[in-house]
This record gives structure tokens, C-alpha cells and sequence, in this order.
């Protein structure tokens, strides 16, 4: 019947290393649904949670108890790529819509793209890719590139590299470091002994925080230029301390970033949360959003999933990066901006690239 | 005389810097006991490790029935039929007196690899097994789990095994050691029977026991050969005296 | 003569098995005792329940005066008592030298009658397997390290249990040479061992145990006596 | 049968396959509870391997997830991706591939005993989580898919649907009979005999002139192999395999499973792997902070059996502690 | 790689051979030479790093925050061992894994709970904060040095501890043969806490000298707890001396590894010992 709850399936990280993720995805997801005042088109909203541990090997019999037993009419998740991938694999042809509210893999939305599958983040390529162009024009023509040896880190630097090199820089070394590994020391001596123009990496959490402190030990910060895609600053620069100054990164969001709704929703979150927000908690915040104007447009409808999939497609997502809608591959197509790190903040440079479509490569949709 | 089945050639066992074994020449002889005492640290048993194949010998050849079989592995050393029984109890503490025998059974019977046939279906080892306990007199205790069977019984079960591994050469290490005087002389006798079908070793240092056994006596001091004779010759010889038996009886 | 040690009505069960049956005896100071008995009789058992090795369920452990039942066992060890276990009780990655140093420590008097030195000038084969580990001793060798280092901590009371067990007829006697020493030297010695003839030279007093109970109290005449009796319970 | 050695194993053995026959008729429907008890299953067949080795061989493993890992991606990596492949042909490819790969590693890690043992097949587990994650051709840290379930024909006949959940339920239940079945009868065999002897006294058995490496490298690849079997089961229940599968967590987790259930009773490994699984499932669905709690009873579960769960009940049925 | 780079190249080995013996230290003490086989070790480096972030950040100075934190961590070895590990040692070694795993789960929610999932750091304090310079680009952060140094302080006093003093004597006896110890009157279950909660406390004081310099994640402890198994057992069981070289060589290949054979970095610590452990059984150093 029309009262009864919606069903929302959330599939976060609430132990384990991604855990301050998951629970900022959460609040991000609820303060959407706290502003329609818990009830959409009339209908209440029920939310299941349940922990992956960031362990891929258990995200099919999670989104199995999530679609096939709790019958959930969305399924919100995960950070985790590798748990991403078990997910769409279980959440194919069923009935539940998925919606990815981090896990930036491109398969995602590329190769595996699936129409009940939608993601309010970003693919890889797209947070690293304008920067190549925007490092090239900053006067940078060798650069050392460098990541975790994992997929995300992979796919970023190959989005780099791809605009880098075609905008006439030269990638003169690609360092990989085994995931999750942060015993940095040996590779930073062998940065230094290149001495590239700057330096491009890939880190995210616990690692970006040991990279960008390490960078600075050494003595590396004032002589090599740091770059990045976004999540080597982002939610870790109180951490990293002074060391983050000055460090660059593109990403499709910034705390500081100057516009009204971001400000309205970065006031509400902390009234609500107690502590600041940050770029998973909009990523979670769009996601409920989405979640919120699909349902309204058809009027509380959810059985009918193929209409709600075509209203879902239509939308323009309001969100505190700026509005954004979706590719035909289900991902957003949103601005990127270029940041650098000030007083601990994250503050905004310029516009690195203006509404930026994943090239989407392997879709059939 | 009966002819020689197992002897050492210059057999040498170094532990380090000690010399363990050192060049060592020993003949042992079918259907007789021959014991080998010497002080404590002097070798033996070590020699009966090396002899039995659980150490490689540092150099020097061991004769079986006149071919070398030295460099076989440890485990083929009992296939050959070289059995042997442990200075400290050394037995399957958890299974029967019985299963302590079928083990060693099987091993000669054979089936091991067989992963689907029923273990207590082969009647052929289980025979084999009582027998062996019934000539060591353990019959009564054949479904005792061996960590429930006194100590002298354990002995007992120890020898057991060995015989159910059909040996031609046994080679005991102080089968009486913490036995009471009844069960030593269950065992003398047992020996006393066993060597009119096998070769013996026995190194013990029960000094009646061996008096009243050995066909032939060796000893040893820091590992080489003192002398080998008779228990006769052995017992007045004064070098054994001053080596190890001390010239006066032990009461003083 | 003070008693240094009473044992009064010890019964000792392992789990189920009942194997002390009420023993009672008494050793006066600098006396030397011995337990004989057949095969698992429960000498052994006795020795540890006065240890709290076995701890009895009832009866009670008079050590000088104090009743020490309760206490735990390095507790008793330290009112300078000393125990040579059967089996030896050697350990695998200390060396020999390093089990003598461990062990030593002067009396609760703080008298070191015994040192390092003494030690190894009485079992001279030590000396040359000094830096070996415990268990790569030949038999023998470890039982003299086992007395050795019992010995280093300068014991009012000496505990051996089978301490013969396993050597040479002249280290034997050795041994006995020692044990004659320390008794000489005023300690208490209880001796657990099979060779009838030398316990009874060497002790004043004998304990004869059957099937977990004291059958036989008395010196080394009334041993002579019982003859009959003892060695009919000893199957000799 | 009289291969069930004491009476709770009897009772146990008896109740659960006789519910397990039943339990889907009550569940009419509900895939996910069919699908969980499936997963459940297919560690317990993993467990039970694992506890062969460790509780009745004595060779104690921190690797073992690697065969696991390796039955789901050996199948993945030899289908062909867009064409049904026979069940129980590639059940006979995952067994003699891994069983292979086995007896290589099994050459490797029986040289060294105890803790080294534990280490080294740790480290080789480690290497092969290491060799798919980093991979392209093989997924990396994302893992493979499995496009087309198995179909499992036998000469034609078709009786079993790998997509239907109850179906693949009843396969996933008769492997563990097979499994287990299989464990016993070794286990009472002249074979088992030699193993509990070198298990209880390896230099003992050396000296009765068994070859005990032969015995423990052919035990190895047996429950190896089974492992990976478990593998294979679990890559076709969601068709996806990861590295992660293979992980050393994975294998410490089935070893707390083993423990739990009672470390060498074989059907302790079905009570262990239910037992987990089951307080992992509802205290989770408690509280977020569900590790404090489950932590905390594990521990109380250490302290009071002495021989896990399988002890736990031979004591209630009165049997004697073995 | 010119001579210079080699060399700054194999300080780093050296460096981070040092940390790892270091938080392999207390693994040593309880593992190698007790024999408790304790998984939560790496958690017990986890709440130390945690505890001194809590206390630096409450008084401001990193030296209390050590202090306290470190007196914390003894406390806990204490309870941990009189009342959970006591009852296991007449036990299968195999139980103590079962243990230390729930205490694994028991600290990780703990942290959780107390400090939540973002990344955390501290600053390097004060007086250690500057660099030293070694080529014309790189500079060596005095605090990795300092951090250098207590690891050998600790590598030094261990090794004299367990190998020359009665007290080590007694602990590895203890090992071989509990009751035997006690029989000779040595009051071992006293002896086995402290030492328990030394170890302990040696995981925490990793913990704690890393918190500067390293961020503080949930699961931080699982990830050395690897490491830190690997030194010790290429090392060889009980030996001191094996784990300080096995920490330094795992440090060295570590970081060769990852400039010059980068494809299999990731395991090339495994491949190591599983390499050493074929060619001696029984690790390095094994008495
Ligand atoms: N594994 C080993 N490592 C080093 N030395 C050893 C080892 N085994 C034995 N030894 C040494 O070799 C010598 C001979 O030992 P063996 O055990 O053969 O003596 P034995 O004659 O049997 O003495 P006992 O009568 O006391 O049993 C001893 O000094 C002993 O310490
Ligand atoms: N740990 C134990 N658990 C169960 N029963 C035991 C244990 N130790 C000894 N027993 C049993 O207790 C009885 C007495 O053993 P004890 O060791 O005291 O005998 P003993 O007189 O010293 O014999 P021996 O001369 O063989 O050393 C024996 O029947 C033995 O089987
Ligand atoms: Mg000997
Ligand atoms: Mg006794």
C-alpha cells in the first residue's frame, strides 16, 4: 500500500579501516531524508543497515539479505570498489536499485553498468583526469606519478596520464606501492633522487595522511611540487597538519567551495552531526536526494521500477559540489575543481573542468 | 659361531666439536645378546641411533648382512628389519596396547595407503599385534590405552611394538631402566627367550641383567671401543673396573 | 631431635583414581629417609603431594613447625626444600650451565654452602657440556645436572626421586658418595630409588608404601627384622 | 553407522542432515535465509577440511584459505565465460588442478613442523593473495565474475538448476554428507591409523619405518583439495570470486571455527561454522559495535570448553572426554 | 642507483628494520621466548598509538601522554594475563589463538567506539622536530633517528635480559617447563605476568613512538601483526638476536624491493621467509 515505509538498504563500512567513511556516507544519507521530514510522497522511510567490513567476499549474501529477503526498494553502497563489484553482480536483474554513493571504480558505470544501478560519486577518471591538463599548464613536463597498486589508485593514475601526455607532459615513472602498505621512506628517496618537476599521487584515509607527513619529512614539500587526485586531502588535512599546505588536488568537491546550498548543507550537518562535513557525507546526501525527487516525481510509486529508473535519469541533483545529472551510464556528469590546501582547508583555485563526462568505456546502456 | 648380520666400520658421530662415536668397529652376530655398557655420555645410545638409522652417522660404513645401508633414510632402516626400543618410553599414549602393536604391524602388512578399507578389518594385523603382546605378557592389557598401564607395563608395550615389526636385529636401550625387580625379570626372561630367535643389542645399565644375559659384552668409553668379550673376562678385566664399574661393590 | 617434616593422613586423588590412602610419617631434622615401594605404589605421589605438586584433598604438610599444605609449591621451595623429579625435568633451550646458574640461590639463612664450583668438581663431566642444551645430555648426564642444580640451592631438605635411574654402576656410587656428604652436612635427605641394598647402608630410617599406604615405618634394623614382609612387598 | 564414533555425534550427525533435508520447506521462498544457510554450509565444508588437517593429521595451517581462493578462481579462470559448463566435469578440473597445486606446495611446507609450518603456509598464501590481487588478467582486487552457471547433467539427465537457490542448497548439503562421510571413513581406515600415529608421535612412527612425509603430504592435498572444492561451491552460489577470499583473516577465521566447534571431531567443524556464523548474524544485526560482543563471547566460549562445542555436548550425553 | 642514493637507500632499511624489531619486540618476549601465541599484539600497538593521540591532545605534551599511556598498557598486559591468558596454559596452544582473537574484536570496537573512524595523527614533538640534511634534496627527520636509537636501546636491554641474567634464564625456562620451574622455587606465574605485560607493553610503546608519524586507522594493528610474525619466526623462535637481524634484513629487502623489483614488492617479504624457512627449517638463530 502508499503508507508503507520505503525501503532503504545501506550497505556501508561501519568497521574496520573504512569505517569513518561509512559513517559519514550515513549521516550524509539521513540529513537528505531528516530534510523531507522522514517521509517522502507520503511514505515513511525505513533504513536497514548493515556492516560489509570492507570485505568483498561478503558483499553478495549482504545484498542478497538486502534485496532478495528485506525486499529493499533501494540499496545504498558501498565505499569499497572490490565490495562495489560483488554487489552489482547480486543486485543484477533484481528488483532493488543500487545506488553507489563512493566506490569511484570505473567499471561501475562503464563494463558493468547496469540499469538499476546509479552512483552519486564520481568514476576514477574523472577526479584525476583534469588534472594532467591543469599540471601541464601549471609548467610542469616530467612528473613522477605514484599509488596504492589497486584499482582505484590504477585507474586514477591512467586518467592522469592520459591527459598529461596528451597535453604534452612526459610521465617519466610510475610507482606502485602494494596496498595497503605505508612504509614510504624508500620510495620517497627514490623521488628525490629523479627530482621531477612534481609529483602525482593517489591516496586515500590512513595512507594519504602518512604520504603528504612523510612528503614533508623528508624535506621533499618545498622542493617538488605535490599534486593529487582529491582524497589525498580530503577529511585527512586535520590530521596531516601543516604538512598539507600547499598541496593541489582536483576533485568534484570542496569543503570551502563558495556556493549557497553547500553552505546550507554543510551549516545543517554540523548542527546535526556535531562535527564538520565532508565529501562523503554529500556523495550520501545526494544519494538520499536522489532517492527523495525520484519517489516524489512518482508520487510514492516504487513498485514500478522501470519508471522510477526513467524519472531517476531525468533528474537534476541539487547538490552542495554544484548541480549535476546523470550520464546515460548512470554516473554524474559534474564539475571538477581545482583545489589547494590553505590553512587546513581545502579551498578552491578555479574550475578545472566544467561539467566532465565519464567516457563511460564498455557500456551498453 | 653363528654369522655376523650387522656391523659398524669406522662409524664416527660428531655432535659439533664432540666426538660422539669415534671410529667406532662393532660386529653383531645372529641369535645373541650383546650388550654394550659404558659410562654415561660414552655413546651407546647414540650408537644404537645411528645403527638404526634416526641419525646419520658423520662417517664410516654400517654393514647389514654384509651390504652397506648407510645411506638409507631413517624409516627404511625398520623396513629392513633393524627394530629398535627407546631409553625413555616412547609409545602411542592415546591408543590401545593393541593399536600400539597394529601400527607397528601395518607398517611390515602393509594397506597404508588404503584411504576406504576399515583398519580393524585386517585380521592379519590385528594377529600379528597379539602375538607380539602376548609374548611380552600383555595380553590382559590389550584394550588399556597405553597412558593408563603402569610403567613397567609401558616398557613392556615398548618391546611389543618392536617385535610386531618382525626385526631381525633388536636393538633395546635400557629396557629395565625405572622397572621394579619383578618386572625386570619378566623381561630378562622375555630376553632371555628373544634371543634364541634374534640378534640382540642391548645397552642397560642394570649391571645383574646384563651379567646374566649377554652372549658377548662391548664397552664403550667417550665414544670408542674399549674391549669386547665375554661377561666373564669383561667382569675381572681391571680397565672396565677403573672405567666403569669401580673396583668394589657398590654397598660400602 | 626436631622433626623437619610431618606428614599427616595424606590422601591424594588423580581425578578419579584414588591413589594416597592416608600416609603419615615424620622425618627428623638431618635425618635420611628413604620410600621404597613397588611400581606405581605412589612414592612418587607422596613426594608431590608434600611438594603441592599432587595437592592432597585432605591430611596436612608440617614443615619446621609451620603447616605449609596450602602453600604453593615454589612457596615450600623457598623454605629451602629441593626436588630431583623423576623424568629429570631438564629444559630444552637452557644450557647447562645456565640451568645450574639459574637455579642457584643461597638458604633462607643466606648460607651458600654449595656453589657453581663444587657443583661441577662433583660431577666433572658436566664441565665438558657446559654450553649444551639440557636435553642433549646423554641420560646420565642429565641426571647429574638434575642433582647439581637441586644441590645449588642449598637445600635444608633434599628430595630425590629415582635419581639413579639410568646410571653408571660408578657414577652411581658417586652419587651416593654425595648424598653421604650432604648428609654429612646435617641436610635431611628423603631418597625414592630401587636399589634396596644402599638405602638401607645409608638411611636411618625406611617408609615402606603399598597400594597407597605406609605398611612399614622403621629403622634400618627393624628392616632387617621384616625382611621377609619387605621384600615380599617389594617382590624382590 | 558405525563409522559415527560416540553418541553426541551420533545425535548431532542424525538431526542435522535430517533438518537440513527439511528446513527448506519451512523457508519456502525465502531465498535469503536458503542462501545464507548455503554460505554456511560451504564454510563448514572448508572448516571441516581445514580440521582435518589441524585436529587429526596435526599439521597446522594458517593458509588454507589459499585453496579456497583457488578452487573459485580456478573454475572462473577455465569456463569458458559465455557457455554452461558441466558441474561435475569441472568439480573432477577444480579437484585435480588444486590437488595438484597441492602437492607442489605440500612439497614446499612439510619440510618445516609447527610454527614454521603455520608461518610458511602463511606466507604462501600471502604470495598467491598478493599474485591475484595485483593482477590484471585475473581481476586485481576486484575479482572475476562468473557469467553462466554450471548445468549438471549426469548422462543427460538433468535434475539440479545451479540459479535456483533451493536447488543449489540441497548440492551444497549433500557435499558436506559427502564431505564428511569421506573424512570418517579415512579416518577409520588403515590410513587414519598411520595418521593418528604420526600425529600423536611422528618420531615414534618414523621408527616403525613409515615414511611420514608420503602420509602428511597425501592428507595435505586431500583436505586441500576439499578446500577448494568449498572454493568452487562458494565462486557458483554469487558468482564472483576475489583475492580476499584467499586472505589470511579468512583462514584464521575458519581455524577460531574449528576451535570453536571442537579441534579433531570432524563434525565439530559443522557445529563450529554454524555456531560463528550464526552469533555473527544476529548479534550484528544487534548493534553496530557487534565485534565487542562477539569478542567478548568467544572469549567466554575459550574459558569454559575445554574441547569446544563437540566436547561440549559429548559431556552432556555423558560420554567420557576422549 | 648512484652511492649516494644506496646508502640513504639502506639508512631507510636499516630504519625501518629498527621499527619493525621494535614492535616485533614484545611479540618476541611473549611468543618467541614465552611461547603464547598472542594475535592481539598488533592491537595492543594499536591502542598505545591511540592512548598517546588521546594524551597528547589532552596535556599537551607528548612526554606525559608516554608516560600515562605506557602505564596504561602495563595495566592492561596485567589483567589480560591474570585473567584470561592464566587459564590457557595447561592448555592446547591452539586456544590462545581462539583468546587473543576475541581480544583482537574486543579492542577494535573499542577503538572505534572511543576515538571513531576518521584518520588521526599528532605532531612530532617539539625538540625532535627538525631534519638533518643528506644530499642537496633529501633531508632525515631527527624523530626516525630518535626512534632508531630506543629501538636499539630496547633491542640491547632485551637481549641482555633474557640471555645473561638469571631472570631470563628463568622466563625461558619457564617456557620449556613450567612446573619444573616452580619446583624450584621460583614464583613463575608472577614472573609470567610481568613479562606478559612487558610484552604488552612493549607493543604499546611502538604504538606510541609511531603515533607521530604514522596515522592512526581502525585495523592498524592487523597490518603489522603480519610483519611482525614474519621477523620473529625468520629470526627463529626464542632468539633475540634472530629477530633484531631478521627485522633488520625484512627492513632492508623491504625497501629494496619496492625501488628496484617493484613487481613483486608485495611479496617479497613472504617470498623471503618463505625462502629462509626452506633453507633452514627452523629460521635463523633457532637455539
Ligand atoms: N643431540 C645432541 N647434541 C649434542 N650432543 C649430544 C646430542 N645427543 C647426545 N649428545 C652427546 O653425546 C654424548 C653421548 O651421548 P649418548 O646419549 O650416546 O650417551 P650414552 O652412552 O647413551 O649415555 P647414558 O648411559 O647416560 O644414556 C653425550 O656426551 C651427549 O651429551
Ligand atoms: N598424572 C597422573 N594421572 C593419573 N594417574 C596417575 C598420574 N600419575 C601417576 N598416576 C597413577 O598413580 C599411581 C601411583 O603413581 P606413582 O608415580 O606415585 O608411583 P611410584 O610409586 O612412584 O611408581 P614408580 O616406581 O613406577 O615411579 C600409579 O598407578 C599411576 O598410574
Ligand atoms: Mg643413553
Ligand atoms: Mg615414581
Amino acid at each position: 500500500a502508499d503508507s508503507d515505509p520505503i525501503k532503504v538498504g545501506v550497505m556501508l563500512p561501519f568497521s574496520g579501516v573504512y569505517a569513518g567513511l561509512g559513517e559519514s556516507t550515513r549521516n550524509g544519507l539521513k540529513q537528505a531524508i531528516k530534510e523531507q521530514g522522514n517521509n517522502i510522497a507520503g511514505r515513511p522511510v525505513e533504513f536497514i543497515e548493515m556492516d560489509t567490513e570492507a570485505k568483498p567476499a561478503r558483499a553478495p549474501e549482504i545484498t542478497s539479505s538486502l534485496v532478495d529477503n528485506q525486499q529493499a526498494d533501494f540499496v545504498i553502497g558501498p565505499v569499497h570498489s572490490g565490495v562495489a563489484m560483488g554487489m552489482i553482480k547480486s543486485i543484477k536483474g533484481k528488483d532493488s536499485i543500487m545506488i553507489i554513493p563512493n566506490a569511484g571504480a570505473n567499471a561501475a558505470t562503464g563494463a558493468f553498468c547496469q540499469p538499476n544501478v546509479f552512483r552519486t560519486s564520481f568514476s576514477s577518471w574523472q577526479t584525476a583526469f583534469p588534472m594532467g591538463k591543469e599540471a601541464y599548464d601549471m609548467g610542469y613536463k616530467k612528473i613522477v606519478t605514484m599509488s596504492w597498486n589497486y584499482g582505484f589508485g590504477k585507474e586514477s593514475l591512467e586518467a592522469f596520464n592520459e591527459s598529461f601526455t596528451k597535453a604534452g607532459g612526459e610521465v617519466i615513472k610510475e610507482m606502485l606501492v602494494p596496498f595497503p602498505k605505508t612504509e614510504f621512506q624508500s620510495y620517497l628517496t627514490e623521488i628525490a633522487s629523479i627530482n621531477p618537476d612534481a609529483v602525482f599521487v593517489f591516496f586515500a584515509g590512513g595512507g594519504a595522511v602518512k604520504f603528504v607527513k612523510d612528503y614533508d619529512a623528508m624535506g621533499l614539500k618545498g622542493k617538488i611540487p605535490l599534486l593529487g587526485s582529491g582524497f589525498l586531502t580530503e577529511g585527512t588535512t586535520t590530521a596531516q597538519g601543516p604538512a598539507a599546505e600547499e598541496v593541489i588536488t582536483t576533485l568534484h568537491y570542496a569543503d570551502a567551495l563558495d556556493i549557497p546550498k553547500n553552505k546550507h548543507f554543510r551549516q545543517d550537518y554540523e548542527t546535526l552531526y556535531g562535527k564538520p562535513a565532508d565529501l562523503f557525507a554529500v556523495q550520501g546526501y545526494d544519494a538520499g536526494q536522489l532517492i527523495a525527487q525520484a519517489v516524489t516525481a512518482t508520487q510514492g510509486n516504487t513498485s514500478d521500477k522501470a519508471a522510477l529508473i526513467e524519472q531517476m535519469e531525468q533528474l537534476e541533483i541539487d547538490s552542495p559540489r554544484g548541480a549535476f545529472h546523470f550520464s546515460k551510464s548512470h554516473n554524474p556528469i559534474q564539475t571538477i575543481y581545482l583545489r589547494k590546501v590553505v590553512d587546513g582547508q581545502n579551498t578552491v583555485v578555479k574550475v578545472a573542468h566544467e561539467n566532465l563526462e565519464d567516457p563511460a568505456r564498455g557500456c551498453r546502456l | 659361531m653363528s654369522q655376523t648380520i650387522l656391523e659398524a666400520e669406522n662409524l664416527c658421530k660428531f655432535w659439533g666439536g664432540l666426538k660422539a662415536l669415534n671410529e667406532l668397529n662393532i660386529q653383531f652376530k645372529d641369535k645373541q645378546l650383546h650388550s654394550i655398557v659404558g659410562p654415561n655420555g660414552a655413546g651407546k645410545s647414540t650408537l644404537l641411533n645411528t645403527l638404526c638409522g634416526a641419525y646419520p652417522a658423520t662417517s664410516g660404513v654400517i654393514l647389514y648382512h654384509g651390504k652397506p645401508i648407510t645411506h638409507l633414510k631413517g624409516y627404511e632402516f625398520c623396513r629392513e628389519g633393524i627394530g629398535r626400543s627407546f631409553q625413555k618410553t616412547n609409545i602411542f599414549h592415546n591408543a590401545t596396547c593393541l593399536e600400539n602393536c597394529c601400527i607397528a604391524a601395518q607398517q611390515r602388512i602393509g594397506g597404508n595407503f588404503n584411504l576406504f578399507r576399515k583398519r580393524s578389518k585386517n585380521r592379519q594385523i590385528t594377529e600379528i599385534a597379539r602375538k607380539a603382546l602376548q609374548q611380552v605378557g600383555l595380553t590382559a592389557r590389550a584394550d588399556t590405552r597405553a597412558t593408563e598401564v603402569s610403567y613397567g607395563e609401558q616398557r613392556q608395550l615398548e618391546i611389543a611394538m618392536v617385535l610386531a615389526t618382525a626385526p631381525k636385529v633388536l636393538l633395546l636401550d635400557e629396557p629395565m631402566a625405572g622397572m621394579g625387580h619383578e618386572e625386570s625379570q619378566t623381561i630378562i626372561s622375555l630376553l632371555k627367550e628373544l634371543k634364541q630367535q634374534y640378534c640382540i643389542v642391548l645397552v642397560e645399565h642394570d649391571m645383574d641383567a646384563v651379567f646374566e644375559l649377554s652372549d658377548l659384552m662391548t664397552v664403550m668409553v667417550d665414544g670408542q671401543h674399549l674391549i669386547t668379550d665375554t661377561v666373564d673376562n669383561i667382569r675381572n678385566n681391571p680397565l672396565v673396573q677403573d672405567a666403569y664399574l669401580g673396583n668394589d661393590d657398590e654397598v660400602f | 631431635m626436631q622433626n623437619i617434616l610431618e606428614v599427616h593422613g595424606l590422601q591424594t586423588l588423580y581425578g578419579e583414581s584414588h591413589i594416597l590412602h592416608g600416609v603419615s610419617f615424620d622425618i627428623k631434622s638431618g635425618e635420611t629417609v628413604s620410600i621404597m615401594g613397588r611400581n606405581g605404589m605412589g612414592k612418587s605421589t607422596t613426594l608431590k603431594s608434600i611438594l603441592g605438586i599432587a595437592p592432597p584433598r585432605s591430611g596436612s604438610v608440617i614443615y619446621k613447625g609451620e603447616d605449609i599444605t596450602r602453600l604453593p609449591t615454589w612457596k615450600r621451595m623457598r623454605r629451602d626444600i629441593a626436588y630431583v623429579p623423576e623424568g629429570r625435568g631438564m629444559f630444552h633451550n637452557l644450557t647447562v650451565k645456565e640451568h645450574l646458574q639459574m637455579a642457584a640461590r643461597k638458604n633462607s639463612r643466606g648460607e651458600a654452602n654449595w656453589t657453581y664450583d663444587q657443583v661441577l668438581d662433583v660431577f666433572p663431566r658436566l664441565t665438558e657440556r657446559l654450553v649444551n642444551k639440557g636435553t642433549q645430555l646423554s641420560g646420565g648426564e642429565q641426571q647429574m645436572l638434575a642433582i647439581g642444580r637441586a644441590l645449588l640451592t642449598n637445600p635444608d631438605l633434599l628430595i630425590l626421586d629415582e635419581a639413579t635411574e639410568g646410571l653408571a654402576p660408578l657414577i652411581r656410587k658417586e652419587i651416593w658418595q654425595v648424598i653421604r656428604q650432604i648428609k654429612d652436612s646435617g641436610v635431611s635427605t628423603v631418597i625414592v630409588d630401587k636399589n634396596i641394598k644402599v638405602l638401607n647402608e645409608l638411611c636411618e630410617k625406611h617408609i615402606l608404601i603399598v597400594k597407597g599406604k605406609v605398611m612399614f615405618q622403621g629403622d634400618s634394623r627393624s628392616l632387617d627384622d621384616n625382611k621377609e614382609f619387605i621384600e615380599q612387598s617389594l617382590a624382590v | 553407522m558405525s563409522i559415527l564414533s560416540n553418541k553426541s555425534e551420533k545425535i548431532f550427525i542424525y538431526l542435522f542432515f535430517a533438518i537440513g533435508l527439511f528446513i527448506p520447506l519451512f523457508l519456502e521462498g525465502n531465498t535469503f535465509f536458503i542462501n545464507k544457510f548455503s554460505t554456511i554450509i560451504i564454510l563448514a565444508i572448508f572448516v571441516m577440511s581445514l580440521d582435518y588437517l589441524v585436529g587429526r593429521t596435526g599439521l597446522i595451517t594458517l593458509g588454507h584459505a589459499m585453496f579456497y581462493g583457488l578452487g573459485g578462481y580456478i573454475f572462473t579462470i577455465l569456463a569458458p565465460e559465455y557457455e554452461a559448463v558441466n558441474f561435475w566435469v569441472y568439480t573432477f578440473y577444480v579437484m585435480l588442478i588444486s590437488g595438484f597445486i597441492a602437492l607442489i606446495v605440500g612439497l614446499i611446507v612439510l619440510r618445516t613442523s609447527g610454527i614454521y609450518m603455520i608461518m610458511i603456509t602463511l606466507a604462501l598464501a600471502q604470495m598467491s593473495f598478493y599474485f591475484f590481487a595485483d593482477s590484471i588478467e585475473y581481476g586485481g582486487q576486484d575479482g572475476l565474475f562468473v557469467y553462466i552457471k554450471p548445468e549438471t547433467s549426469i548422462f543427460g539427465l538433468n535434475f539440479l538448476d545451479l540459479e535456483n537457490e533451493t536447488h543449489f542448497y540441497y548440492l551444497c548439503l549433500l557435499s558436506l554428507f559427502n564431505c564428511f562421510v569421506f573424512f570418517k571413513i579415512i579416518m577409520n581406515s588403515s590410513f587414519g591409523r598411520v595418521i593418528d600415529a604420526l600425529k600423536e608421535n611422528p618420531d615414534r612412527a618414523t621408527a616403525l619405518g613409515y615414511n611420514i612425509f608420503h602420509f602428511r603430504l597425501i592428507a595435505y592435498v586431500l583436505a586441500s583439495s576439499l578446500a577448494a572444492y568449498a572454493g568452487y561451491l562458494f565462486a557458483l552460489q554469487f558468482g564472483f570470486v576475489n583475492p580476499s577470499m584467499m586472505s589470511w583473516d579468512v583462514s584464521a577465521t575458519a581455524l577460531v571455527m574449528a576451535l570453536l566447534g571442537g579441534l579433531g571431531t570432524i563434525y565439530g567443524a559443522i557445529i563450529g561454522s554454524f555456531v560463528y556464523e550464526g552469533l555473527h548474524y544476529f548479534i550484528e544485526h544487534l548493534t553496530e559495535y557487534w565485534m565487542f560482543f562477539m569478542g567478548a563471547l568467544i572469549i567466554a566460549l575459550v574459558l569454559t570448553l575445554k574441547n569446544g562445542m563437540a566436547g561440549f555436548l559429548n559431556t552432556l550425553s555423558g560420554g567420557k572426554r576422549s | 642507483m648512484d652511492t649516494s642514493l644506496f646508502l640513504v637507500q639502506l639508512l631507510n632499511g636499516v630504519q625501518y628494520g629498527l621499527l619493525l624489531f621494535l614492535i616485533a619486540s614484545g611479540l618476541t618476549l611473549v611468543f618467541g621466548v614465552m611461547g603464547i601465541l598472542n594475535l592481539a599484539h598488533g592491537s595492543m600497538y594499536m591502542i598505545g598509538a591511540y592512548l598517546a593521540y588521546y594524551f597528547t591532545t589532552l596535556t599537551d605534551s607528548f612526554l606525559l601522554a608516554f608516560i600515562i599511556s605506557g602505564s596504561i598498557a602495563l595495566v592492561i598486559g596485567i589483567i589480560i594475563e591474570r585473567f584470561l591468558i592464566i587459564h590457557l596454559y595447561k592448555r592446547d596452544h591452539l586456544d590462545q589463538v581462539l583468546l587473543t582473537v576475541g581480544l583482537i574484536f574486543i579492542f577494535n570496537a573499542t577503538q572505534s567506539f572511543v576515538w571513531g573512524n576518521d584518520p588521526l595523527g599528532i605532531e612530532v614533538p617539539e625538540l625532535l622536530s627538525g631534519s638533518i640534511r643528506l644530499t642537496d634534496i633529501v633531508e632525515y627527520p631527527v624523530y626516525r633517528l630518535f626512534i632508531s636509537l630506543l629501538c636499539l636501546l630496547v633491542a640491547a636491554t632485551m637481549y641482555f635480559t633474557i640471555n645473561k641474567t638469571r631472570l631470563g634464564m628463568m622466563i625461558r625456562a619457564g617456557e620449556s617447563d613450567r612446573a619444573m620451574v616452580e619446583n624450584l622455587g621460583v614464583d613463575i606465574s608472577k614472573l609470567f605476568t610481568i613479562v606478559f605485560a612487558i610484552g604488552v607493553f612493549l607493543a604499546s610503546l611502538a604504538g606510541i613512538v609511531s603515533a607521530p608519524i604514522v596515522s592512526l586507522v581502525p585495523g592498524m594493528g592487523e597490518h603489522v601483526l603480519i610483519s611482525c610474525f614474519v621477523v620473529v619466526v625468520i629470526g627463529g623462535l626464542g632468539s633475540i638476536k634472530g629477530a633484531f637481524i631478521a627485522a633488520l634484513i625484512v627492513g632492508i629487502a623491504d625497501t629494496y624491493a619496492s625501488v628496484l623489483l617493484p613487481q613483486i614488492s608485495s611479496m617479497s617479504i613472504y617470498l623471503l621467509m618463505a625462502l629462509i624457512l626452506l633453507v633452514k627449517p627452523q629460521g635463523l638463530f633457532k637455539n
